[in-house]
């Protein structure tokens, strides 16, 4: 039973089509990655799964129920969750706050207890804050805990991302380049951590570049190019694949 | 009948003042993205120095070309001491640099000139035009050329010319628009130039119609800005519409509902096509990149 | 044991209230003191709304027309004693605040000014123009509070300088506890995020139009109880209370204190409440004056006197 | 501060030659009332310059303590605070507007300090408070002024044109509540804001109006000029009416000769000075205040600036006759002021009235050939 399935979805920018009629699913447990080369609409299907964009056409199953074009805090609460290509912490918040702010849904009660300090909101924070830091420990941050989040370093804010997602308890979490800028030791790093988020039950759908770490960790792969699924299976197949070859080969030589 | 067409034709004098104004916010805007609050400073300058330069003998035309050339300096002096030096400051910030400019001139202003209220001659004299029973000041016929006149240059301008297109780039992308060797310091002193030119084109156009002192400045500066929001701040086109939009308003609510609101009915339009075209009505449309 | 930075910006507050008014030379001062505490409470509320949701308003003296007016009506058309006035005041900027803050939210940076803007000056015109019920530009009475009255029977006589002062500071203090207990909460910290980033704040579940909508409704039942303290106060009541100046006044003491921080704003908005008590010999230069500090500390203290000084202090203490 | 004021004090006692009367001005020399602040704070300061010159009140130096208000009644409450607790002041002129005066008045009634008001609403001395006094004439007599005139010239409905700032606005409401008494009729009653640039839409309203047969314009700044230039603009062939808003020569030279022929108001004998009789009795005050003001400030005299004059000299009158600086001491004596010429009219106050003019004090005055003229 597919905990997330895609069914069709495509979008146009500008007569453009960016996207076009994608479909697959996400297992609980699973890792799923998409790939393709660089303007295959990878980050495109990512926010339109993500609420960002609205589709053009297609629906998106959270669970069976349809959330096509769901705003992302409507499902955040239904469990589904993302992190970004480009980063987005909160950069003049602490590495704590970042991590607490991921909590909001269980922290967040009455504006009033929170303005008169009230026990429940007192409990409330502590308990999150108690949570975030088991969760920076997670990935390794929690001596940065008490910096500004500006002040890290590329990595770190990734990793930062990840434990931010991870306080929301998601069922299903999409990584949009985890391991983007990182160095070896970092991807590594990166990579056990997701393995691990994986192991416990949770639904991944990873768009990432690099492709040692794709073949290595997961367990199904999605190719587009120009907006197209051109093929998906497993690692094996999908390298083996002489139309992913084609289309990686083809954006090589253009870009050669 | 005549009465709506001189309902119409009050409006439009009106509107032609908001349009000059709210068109003197577009280069600004449009090179830096900023909203320069101080714009309505520059069309009180322009007026005033015209007074002043008139009064101790100048020929008009004369008065006005150094009241133009004077305020386009300030303009560019504003843009080396406030601006430039603040680059990258949030929009709160931006504008209370330039609120406190407009104080800071005003301040100025009231020290140099005096609070008295001044005006000098309409360019084509007092007599009405007659249409239809209706009647506009020859006055209000250069205003309304004036801006219709602005627009058509800042159009030209940006899009025929390499260095609009130059200011244009500068705004979508600074870093972009020098790497491809445009000099964006000369675009921005250039655009504050402008914009402070043609505030004060505007202040000497107007001031035979509403008279100037140290602070009308303010009055403009809302009304211009409204009108360019209204029209979608950044584009010419917007802002000549806005400003007409605006001043057409005005004329038919004070005719037709009540002249203590006119007001009130400008902004309540303002906020309604805010609440459907968050961009005003030609803005550019803007999407969060993620 | 360390201060949290939230006991140390109130205890700093409490003992700053209790302590100036020894070092008073007259009477006069204690107006001068509940004036920056009536303004520094309105600045509070934008800190709330723009330091920390990041949300511009250049009309929010409009609810501090609300607060005030409802002080000088309430009690006479309808018998409310003032006290209640000033929540029936904190009342309806509420709901006014809620009503128009759904769709102008929406906007962002000028357009979100503009909006703001203009409903500041609707606000205003209203007070102006509706002189059956306001009396229109002249102003008008404000019936008395009549807490002196009461403190005064219970043994405790203060003269109507020195009451108003303790009253608005005590305000004041209540305002910043309030404002601080909020930063340090889940709204708070997801307000100051959905500053950082809407998208990323959305991602983690937070209602990010709810959220703005909160702030700015908070924010607006400060500015209407400054404006209710400072009707009460005076006596006396115009509508220049809910004009654009008065709104831009707001913005300019929270960004030239930092508008990030509580103790900035207070700061800020004694700063420009002393400027043109100082300036009176050069009254003539006060505008001048004051244009010339509201540009250069946005140029060299961009977060604000406050934040900027503290960041000094810290950096060089490491 | 206190030290010295302190020493001050004993000093005056110990050498009461070298002692000085402090007198407190809160004026809204800047500000969206400056049009009218501005001359009134250079009659003061012009005043009391010529005054110690001369010798000082009493013996003694006066000093004025003038703080500018900015035309906001919440600063102008301040400085009043201020001039009370802190200057010490003996007692206060001021209050340009309506809304500064009302909010002064709320402290010096308390500390019980005199307190003469430049502004026009009647509610400043209606009902009387004791230590509140004003010059200028108010709002309502001004439209009494002008409704006696159209009385005269068998008009009986009017359009009326107000600027929606607190001088407009006052009188509008002033004028509608009088109107009935002069069987006069507002038929068409409409608004303009201060800064607006164009009024023909308002102006083709009431001319549209069926049987309207003169217009008034209350207001002042620019407004009421450009009122003007729009009437003459949409030939509107009907009596036209400015109020005391405009009494000055600044008002012709804006709305231009042309455009202000025959309009009329009720204005002050300063304005016609070389009109006046050589016996009338303001004027030798009235020649002595144009002539000192236009030498030391190069802009002819207005009745803003009128108003301030009688203020200092109501003030300066009573405190000589009253032979002391003691608050209490000058109110009594200002109250008890009796035919004091000034160059509004001819004071005279008593308990039950402390604006001490009439409406004799005001003379319908109407521009010809770009000057004022009295209408007999």
């Amino acid at each position: 039973m597919n905990l997330l399935s895609i069914e069709g979805l495509g979008i146009s920018f500008g007569g453009l089509k960016a996207v076009n009629d994608v479909s697959f699913g996400v297992k609980p447990g699973e890792i799923v990655s998409v790939i393709g080369p660089n303007g295959a609409g990878k980050t495109t299907l990512f926010n339109m799964i993500s609420g960002v964009y609205q589709p053009g056409s297609g629906k998106v199953l959270l669970n069976g129920e349809d959330v096509t074009a769901m705003s992302p805090h409507l499902l955040a609460r239904r469990g589904m969750c993302r992190t970004f290509q480009n980063l987005q912490v909160f950069q003049s918040m602490t590495v704590l706050e970042n991590t607490i702010a991921g909590y909001h849904l269980q922290e967040s009660g009455s504006v009033l207890a929170d303005l008169l300090n009230l026990p429940s909101s007192r409990r409330r924070a502590k308990e999150a804050e108690a949570g975030a830091r088991d969760l920076l420990k997670r990935v390794g941050l929690e001596r940065a805990a008490e910096r500004e989040a500006g002040s890290l370093s590329y990595g770190s804010l990734k990793r930062l991302e990840i434990a931010r997602a991870m306080a929301l308890k998601p069922k299903v979490l999409l990584l949009d380049e985890p391991a983007a800028g990182c160095n070896a030791v970092e991807t590594e790093e990166i990579d056990h951590l997701i393995a691990e988020i994986a192991g416990s039950g949770v639904a991944i759908l990873l768009v990432e570049h690099d492709m040692k770490m794709v073949m290595r960790i997961s367990n199904h792969i999605v190719v587009l190019d120009h907006g197209e699924k051109i093929a998906e299976g497993d690692p094996a197949s999908v390298s083996q694949n002489p139309a992913v070859i084609a289309a990686y080969l083809g954006a090589e030589n253009a870009a050669g | 009948m005549s009465e709506l067409l001189q309902f119409l034709l009050s409006g439009v004098t009106v509107g032609a003042v908001y349009a000059l104004v709210a068109l003197g916010f577009t280069i600004i805007y449009n090179a830096s993205d900023v909203v320069n609050f101080a714009q309505g400073e520059f069309v009180m300058l322009g007026g005033m120095i015209t007074v002043m330069a008139y009064t101790a003998g100048a020929p008009l035309p004369l008065a006005a070309l150094a009241a133009v050339l004077a305020t386009a300096a300030l303009g560019v002096a504003m843009n080396k001491l406030a601006i430039e030096p603040a680059r990258g400051a949030p929009v709160v910030s931006l504008v209370i640099i330039t609120i406190g400019a407009s104080i800071f001139i005003r301040g100025a202003a009231q020290l140099v000139f005096g609070k008295q209220i001044h005006t000098f001659p309409a360019f084509s004299g007092d007599d009405p035009i007659r249409i239809l029973g209706a009647t506009i000041l020859p006055q209000s016929l250069w205003v309304i050329a004036g801006s219709v006149a602005v627009f058509v240059g800042l159009w030209l301008f940006f899009t025929r010319t390499l260095l609009g297109r130059a200011v244009l780039a500068t705004s979508n992308n600074r870093l972009a628009a020098q790497l491809v060797g445009i000099n964006t310091p000369f675009v921005m002193t250039l655009s504050f130039a402008m914009s402070a030119g043609i505030g004060a084109l505007a202040g000497v156009l107007v001031t035979p119609i509403t008279m100037t002192s140290y602070d009308v400045g303010l009055a403009f500066a809302l009304k211009g800005f409204a009108a360019a929001m209204l029209g979608g701040m950044g584009n010419p086109k917007g802002a000549l519409v806005g400003g007409f939009l605006l001043g057409v308003l005005e004329g038919l609510t004070a005719g037709y509902i009540s002249s203590q609101y006119k007001d009130a009915a400008a902004f309540i339009v303002i906020l309604a096509v805010l609440f459907f075209l968050p961009q005003g009505l030609f803005g550019r449309k803007s999407t969060d990149r993620v | 044991m360390r201060l949290t930075p939230k006991s140390a910006t109130l205890l700093a507050l409490v003992v700053l209230i209790a302590l100036a008014p020894v070092f008073f030379p007259s009477g006069f001062y204690y107006r001068v003191g509940a004036l920056i505490f009536v303004n520094a409470l309105a600045v509070t509320g934008i800190v709330i709304l723009t330091g920390w949701a990041g949300q511009i308003s250049l009309g929010h003296a409009g609810f501090a027309g609300i607060g005030a007016y409802a002080c000088a009506l309430a009690p006479v058309h309808w018998g409310i004693h003032p006290a209640l006035a000033v929540l029936l005041g904190a009342a309806v900027s509420a709901v006014l605040a809620w009503l128009v803050g759904r769709p102008i939210l929406r906007l962002k940076g000028y357009y979100l000014a503009v909006a703001s803007l203009g409903m500041g000056i609707l606000i205003s015109m209203v007070l102006n123009n509706e002189r059956e019920l306001t009396r229109g530009p002249d102003g008008i009475e404000v019936p008395e509070l009549g807490l002196r009255a009461v403190l005064k029977d219970a043994g405790l006589d203060l003269s109507n300088g020195q009451f108003w002062y303790f009253f608005c500071g005590i305000v004041l203090i209540l305002g910043a506890w309030l404002a601080l207990n909020l930063r340090d909460s889940a709204t708070g910290r997801a307000l100051r995020a959905l500053h950082g980033s809407e998208v990323a704040a959305r991602t983690v579940g937070m209602d990010v139009a709810k959220l703005k909508l909160q702030a700015f409704v908070i924010s607006a039942v400060y500015a209407s109880v400054s404006g209710s303290l400072l009707a009460l106060q005076n006596k006396f009541i115009t509508p220049d209370v809910a004009g654009f100046m008065h709104s831009v006044e707001m913005v300019t003491m929270a960004v030239l204190g930092g508008v990030g921080s509580v103790a900035g704003a207070i700061f800020g908005a004694a700063v420009l409440t002393l400027l043109p008590q100082v300036l009176t010999v050069f009254a003539e230069y006060e505008q001048l004056v004051l244009g010339l500090v509201m540009v250069l500390v946005m140029i060299f203290l961009r977060e604000g006197v406050v934040p900027s000084i503290l960041r000094k202090i810290r950096g060089s203490g490491e | 501060m206190k030290t010295f004021l302190t020493t001050t004090a004993l000093v005056a006692l110990a050498l009461p030659a070298m002692a000085e009367i402090k007198i407190g001005a809160s004026i809204s020399a800047t500000g969206p009332a400056a049009f009218l602040g501005d001359p009134e704070l250079k009659t003061l300061e012009m005043l009391v310059e010529d005054l110690n010159a001369k010798g000082g009140l009493n013996g003694e130096e006066v000093v004025l303590v003038a703080y500018d208000d900015n035309g906001d009644p919440n600063k102008a409450r301040t400085f009043a605070t201020r001039l009370v607790e802190d200057d010490e002041v003996v007692a206060i002129i001021g209050g340009t507007t309506t809304g500064t005066t009302m909010s002064i008045l709320a402290v010096t009634e308390d500390a019980e300090i005199p307190f003469i008001s430049l502004a026009g609403a009647i509610d400043i001395i209606q009902p009387v408070k004791p230590f509140t006094f004003k010059t200028p004439h108010t709002d309502r007599m001004a439209c009494q002024k002008i409704f006696e005139d159209m009385q005269k010239n068998g008009i009986s409905k009017i359009g009326m044109i107000s600027g929606t700032d607190g001088f407009g606005a006052s009188m509008q409401a002033q004028c509608k509540e009088v109107a009935p008494d002069y069987a006069i009729e507002i038929i068409a009653d409409e608004t303009y804001d201060p800064k607006d640039a164009d009024m023909t839409a308002q102006l083709t309203k009431i001319k549209g109006t069926e049987g309207v047969q003169a217009i008034l314009n209350p207001g002042f700044g620019q407004g009421p000029s450009i009122v003007t230039r729009n009437v003459k603009q949409l030939a509107i062939d009907l009596p036209f009416y400015q109020s005391h808003g405009v009494a000055s020569d600044g008002f012709i030279e804006l709305a231009g000769a042309d455009a202000s022929e025959g309009v009329r108001l009720p204005g002050t004998a300063l304005l016609v000075a070389d009109l006046l009789a050589a016996d009338d009795p303001q004027k030798p005050v009235v020649d002595a205040y144009k002539a000192m003001f236009e030498e030391k400030t190069g802009t002819p005299v207005g009745t803003f600036g009128g108003y301030a004059h009688d203020a200092f000299l109501i003030m300066t009158d009573a405190i000589t006759r009253a032979g002391s600086a003691e608050p209490a001491a000058i109110r009594d004596a200002i109250e008890a002021t009796s035919g004091l010429a000034g160059t509004t009219g001819i004071y005279t106050f008593t308990p039950e009235d402390h604006l001490g003019l009439d409406l004799s004090a005001f003379r319908m005055l109407e521009i010809q050939g770009g000057k004022w003229t009295l209408v007999q």
